[in-house]
């Protein structure tokens, strides 16, 4: 428990790092408001238009199979820690286990899901 | 007893959330998202079942994992619908679903 | 002014002010306009001066101006300066006049030892001058921005000021376009805007009344008539410039990629520096014309004064002896040679691959700087080591090959038509190459990789042509041409062959016409862009080795 | 009781981020609000002595609904939320089924006599353990059972969403 | 002691990477440039995400403080000792892409906004690369709390018992750290600067820390998870540690400068088409040599 609690306090104070540097910063001096010093910087051209679009992502097949398949290290933590006590036995069910898993690869792989969309 | 009553808590208004949103939604996104709230909600209540009412039962847990797995696959299928859908539609509005089928 | 920056921080120096201020006097870094390529071309080397090259002016202090600037870039250049954060600096290396921005902090010439105490000058001011008791905002027409009120379902909806879609009757957002003067590069951006939100008016106009309150959104109707991409999803798509002054390319080089998504849909706007170019040629006389044109091109000057030189030799019907054309031989491949490593150096930059940046980079300049065939000679086997390690390295044809690959019968020169296996060079005709025994170094490929090899191997090729020529200069005849005569001359540039066509009036030279290179292949720069992930399409156009500053009309 | 107030304060946070979702116009957001709510539940697990599960729900979650913001950038309209626009529909009714499902479930919790409370639990590493045999031994056909499932889902998703090149 | 170990080792990533960058060696380098940083203004972007944009440099540390956390640097000199350390680093770790996403999103930059993108499909590439080899590791180790995974190295470090879960691991830690030539979310010449690019000031020094001490915990772990940690003769434990920890810093920074960066379809392709398969293999290598031990 007080282990946890040890690293909240670690959180804690990692951020108020950060926030004394934000404090130090701001003793310097506060940034001086100008002409087109907060559009976003796009190589000398000032293009403030949003770009807050429906943006595509030509990843999402990978990113499909990624949410299914990213499952199987939910069990495979606590097998590992058991596997040596277990012996053969283990290393056949997950053997079986990750070979179905592979198979959902595969066909993935086939259908063209691994690549850009 | 108190942190029990208090996860089961936390637990049902999570559940209230979830509820609301996959009903009041329009996108079915934002609906799946509901049903991962609602999710998380159980998950709450199985945790502080298993850690507080039968710690040597680890079928308690291994159903934790089970709920997170679902988790999962709905999502996998549900945005592997939504994306069927919206090459199809263009669009994964559920009102134009029953606009478009009309 | 003197003793503090045109671009200080408000404030009354404090113990925590000067220290800060020292510091930042000691880790100056600059971001460099045109860029650093030009930089280079002149023999200037920013890293010996102290200075660090930002990739964007957002962390830079320092905005450096080399030599003088088209009004184009100026005003990319006044841009800029307004995005740097303060405290910040302007760097004029050999600049003449630079409005709008401010007078410059330090003004130096173009040679290393001028920038050397320059940037020596700059520190003390920084340190001295960081913070300062009330400052001036920078302000210039160039930047200004003007907004419009947009329906974020109907981009084809605009208003001057706020209020709510005749359409949907949702408020209308604030959505900005710059002002200012010229600018392709967003004229085009509102119609695409316009022409993603959907197709046109009146098809929506009535499949609207049927949804129940005015707040909802059809997304069907948003995404008709959209132009389809690859994989069937309709997303909307972002304008983003990459250039004048984007780290990767040519500095001045100015394009607008339309982004779908991570993917270039669309090339907009690729276009030549404002404000250069063969118009300012007008009323030159021959004498100077030479020196006109060469410095027109500054990524290789030589090239073009020896062009101008042999078309005015034509015109007069002169007759260049072999000694001339031996010298205008070496400098020509001397500079051939620098430029495919300046050419390397910047590829690296952009493949982020900095060993071969900085190495080019740095025989580069070496070559540059040799004073005779001698030195030259001597840097050889330096060279020959490199290009050898650049081929042999891992991932590099991975990253390369496919890239940037050209329609079979385009109209192409120099480096890249070579790439592509055809076998054109105007040195193969060309006086003075016959007797050194010159080949035209050919490759198949036609893309990005194919011109990397190609290039490879001329610096090797020039190298030793220069050995072969023993002099990298030649003295100017300035031939005595009359009025009316017309004058054609061919040369290879490094970037291929350029050909000028002059007449010449009584006083002055009129330039009838002017091909150059990178006109031709910029035209092939939607072809090597569009539909390919940004750092490919970034890769295409780089390997093209456009210079901007050749691009006319 | 320090114990309570741990649980309590995650899930506080986690139902303030579970309203966040709902409430914010940003897709982005909306969808990282959600990742950290399933982030705080996480907590909660930790806080209640499950480590392995609390520590694994965290990760999972923050890899998983980051993805989900792909999707919700892809297929909504004005991510940005530049526009409030309002995407709802029926909100009485949800909102009363959601208060209803609440109190249900509230009722339950309290009315429910749960009997004696252990207060011991396993040392988290004996948890890893026990949970691994449970996963190899008692459970086994549960787990076998969900690799089947999980191709299934693997290739229902792929089959409807990636569009066949040839 | 630990908290001083590890500010002491992000300020050696720190001047290690200006080494390999700027190719100079400078201990005070990074001071000058953090105070030079702090002295500029920071500015903020209009129509922002203001929260997104403030929280991302903060959540980078905090994951990679996390991460250390667990990581033990001598027997009993760690923060904490968690009976799941090993999973513990893959959670702290997630949320430097998290972090990288807002960072992304935030500002409504193009640049930033395909940077952001990118790094989250870089994660979809890592990030199995990174959870297989460690469950490896736990197998051998038999637990994964971090402390009894070093001490089950004892023989033999994991680097030579399971070397194609190593290779994988440290490929797919500097893809974490998005260091050359994986960097495809900041990619200087790309993206100007990516998610970086609008981050001025002390917002900015503050990713650079997160960055540099993003760099540290990884190669930290990869010397807890297969150089055998602190183990090693004459020199005090923890000084191994540090020592190993550098020098796999040092090897990091220094590949990235000698090959091109890697396209992202190329690197989604390579993870899941070889990596995947190859972290399977290698978990079936070393069950099979388990069993055969035993």
């Amino acid at each position: 428990m007080q282990q946890y609690a040890i690293l909240l306090g670690m959180v804690m104070a990692t951020v108020g790092l950060v926030v004394s540097l934000g404090a130090v910063a701001r003793a310097i001096g506060r940034a001086r408001e100008e002409k087109a010093k907060d559009v976003p910087a796009t190589s000398g051209e000032l293009s403030p238009e949003p770009v807050w679009v429906r943006y595509h992502v030509r990843y999402y097949g990978y990113a499909l199979l990624f949410l299914a398949f990213d499952m199987e290290m939910a069990f495979m933590y606590p097998w590992a820690v058991v596997f040596k006590e277990l012996g053969l036995v283990a290393l056949l069910d997950m053997g079986v286990f990750l070979m179905v898993l592979f198979l959902g690869l595969l066909y993935g792989w086939s259908q063209g899901a691994l690549g850009r969309q | 007893m108190v942190t029990l009553f208090v996860a089961l808590a936390v637990g049902a208004v999570l559940f209230g959330i979830g509820l609301y949103g996959a009903l009041s939604q329009t996108n079915l996104v934002m609906i799946m998202m509901g049903v991962e709230l609602m999710l998380g909600a159980a998950m709450v209540n199985l945790v502080a079942f298993w850690r507080f009412l039968h710690p040597e039962v680890y079928a308690g847990q291994m159903f934790v994992l089970i709920v997170m797995t679902v988790m999962a696959l709905e999502m996998a299928v549900g945005f592997g619908i939504a994306t069927g859908r919206f090459r199809a539609k263009g669009s994964v509005e559920m009102e134009e679903a029953r606009e478009l089928k009309g | 002014m003197k003793g503090s920056l045109s671009g200080a921080r408000e404030g009354r120096p404090s113990a925590l002010r000067r220290l800060v201020a020292k510091a930042s006097a000691d880790d100056l870094c600059a971001f460099v306009v045109p860029g650093p390529d030009v930089a280079r071309a002149r023999g200037i080397d920013l890293g010996a001066a102290g200075l660090g090259v930002a990739a964007t002016p957002r962390h830079a202090g320092v905005i450096l101006l080399l030599g003088e600037l088209p009004a184009g870039l100026k005003k990319a250049a006044a841009v800029a300066y307004a995005q740097m954060p303060r405290p910040r600096a302007v760097l004029a290396v050999g600049a003449g006049d630079i409005s709008p921005l401010p007078g410059p902090d330090v003004s130096v010439a173009a040679t290393q030892a001028d920038l050397a105490a320059g940037v020596d000058e700059l520190r003390r001011l920084f340190a001295a001058g960081a913070f300062v008791e009330e400052t001036t905002a920078f302000y210039a027409d160039e930047i200004e921005t003007e907004t419009t009120y947009a329906c974020p379902m109907h981009p084809g909806v605009t208003s001057g000021g706020p209020g709510s879609c005749p359409r949907c009757g949702m408020d209308l957002v604030p959505r900005e376009s710059t002002g200012g003067s010229g600018h392709e590069g967003h004229h085009g951006a509102h119609d695409s805007h316009a022409g993603m939100g959907h197709g046109s008016v009146d098809e929506d106009a009535g499949g609207h009344g049927d949804h129940g309150d005015m707040g909802f959104m059809s997304m069907v109707e948003m995404t008709q008539g959209t132009p389809r991409s690859s994989d069937g999803l309709q997303m909307e798509w972002a304008d983003a410039p990459f250039g004048p002054l984007f780290p990767g390319l040519p500095g001045g080089l100015a394009m607008s990629f339309t982004l779908d998504g991570d993917t270039v849909a669309v090339v907009k706007a690729m276009r030549g520096i404002d404000g250069w170019g063969p118009e300012s040629l007008d009323d030159v006389t021959a004498r100077e014309f030479p020196e006109r044109l060469a410095f027109l091109s500054p990524l290789s000057p030589i090239a073009y004064r020896v062009l101008a030189l042999r078309a005015l030799g034509v015109a007069a019907g002169a007759e260049t002896d072999e000694e001339t054309l031996l010298g205008q031989v070496g400098a020509l491949e001397r500079e051939r040679a620098a430029s495919h490593l300046g050419w390397l150096s910047g590829f690296g930059r952009l493949l982020g691959y900095s060993w071969l940046g900085e190495n080019a980079g740095r025989l580069q300049v070496a070559l540059l700087r040799a004073a005779d065939a001698g030195e030259v000679g001597r840097l050889e086997p330096e060279v020959g080591k490199f290009v050898r390690r650049v081929i042999r390295t891992p991932l590099l044809a991975r990253r390369l090959e496919g890239i940037g690959t050209l329609p079979g019968d385009a109209e192409i020169s120099g480096p890249v038509a070579r790439a592509s296996g055809l076998a054109r060079d105007a040195r193969a005709q060309g006086t003075g190459y016959r007797h050194l025994g010159f080949e035209p170094v050919v490759r198949d490929g036609g893309d990005a990789f194919a011109r990397l090899r190609v290039r490879l191997a001329e610096i090797e090729q020039s190298l030793g042509l220069v050995r072969r020529a023993g002099v990298v200069s030649f003295t100017e005849v300035k031939p005595a041409a009359n009025a009316g005569d017309v004058g054609v001359a061919t040369v290879e540039t490094p970037r291929g062959a350029a050909t000028l066509r002059v007449t010449l009036r009584e006083d002055a030279v009129e330039v009838l016409e002017l091909r150059t290179p990178s006109s031709v292949h910029q035209g092939f720069v939607g072809a090597v862009a569009e539909q390919r992930e940004v750092a490919d399409a970034l890769v295409g156009v780089a390997s093209l080795d456009i210079s901007p500053w050749e691009v006319t009309g | 009781m320090a114990q309570a107030v741990f649980t309590g304060s995650f899930g506080v946070a986690a139902i303030w981020f579970g309203v966040v979702v709902f409430r914010t116009s940003s897709m982005v957001r909306s969808a990282l609000a959600l990742l950290f709510s399933q982030a705080a539940i996480g907590g909660m697990f930790l806080a209640m002595e499950t480590e392995f599960l609390g520590v694994l729900q965290i990760m999972m979650m923050a890899t998983e609904m980051a993805i989900m913001a792909i999707f919700m950038v892809m297929y909504m309209m004005d991510p940005g939320g530049l526009s409030e626009m309002d995407m709802t529909h029926q909100k009485r009714a949800s909102l009363a089924a959601g208060v209803l499902g609440a109190f249900g479930a509230l009722a339950v919790a309290l009315l429910a006599g749960w009997g004696p409370v252990e207060v011991q639990v396993p040392a988290a590493t004996a948890q890893v353990h026990d949970l691994g045999i449970e996963i190899m031994e008692r459970s086994m056909l549960i787990f076998e059972t969900t690799g089947v499932t999980i191709l299934t889902a693997m290739i229902a998703a792929t089959a409807i969403a990636i569009q066949r090149r040839h | 002691m630990i908290f001083l170990v590890l500010a002491a080792g992000a300020y050696f990533v720190a001047v290690l990477e200006r080494w390999a960058t700027k190719g100079r060696f400078s201990l005070k380098g990074p001071v000058v440039s953090g105070l030079a940083l702090l002295g500029r203004e920071s500015l903020v972007p209009r129509k922002l995400d203001r929260i997104f944009f403030e929280a991302a440099p903060p959540l980078v540390l905090v994951s990679a403080v996390l991460a250390a956390a667990v990581l033990p640097l001598a027997p009993g000199l760690v923060v904490a000792d968690l009976a799941t350390g090993a999973l513990f680093v893959n959670a702290a770790l997630a949320y430097v892409m998290v972090a990288l996403l807002m960072a992304g999103w935030g500002p409504d930059g193009a640049y930033a906004m395909v940077a952001g993108f990118r790094f989250l499909g870089q994660l979809v590439a890592y990030s199995m690369l990174i959870v297989m080899p460690i469950t490896a590791v736990a197998m051998r180790a038999e637990s994964l709390v971090t402390t009894v995974v070093v001490t089950s190295q004892a023989t033999l470090w994991n680097a030579a018992y399971q070397p194609l879960g190593f290779v994988l691991y440290f490929l797919a830690a500097m893809a974490v750290a998005f260091l050359p030539p994986f960097d495809l979310p900041v990619a200087p010449g790309e993206l100007a600067g990516g998610v970086e690019a609008e981050y001025t000031g002390w917002r900015l020094a503050a990713m650079r820390l997160g960055r540099a001490t993003l760099v540290f915990t990884l190669a930290l772990s990869v010397t807890v998870f297969y150089l055998g940690g602190w183990l090693g003769p004459v020199l005090p434990p923890w000084a191994w540690t540090v020592l190993k920890t550098l020098v796999v810093t040092a090897v990091m920074l220094w590949l990235g400068r000698y090959v091109p960066r890697l396209r992202e379809a190329d690197v989604l392709a390579w993870g899941w088409k070889y990596g995947i398969p190859l972290a399977l293999l290698n978990i079936f290598y070393v069950g099979v040599v388990l069993l055969g031990a035993a």
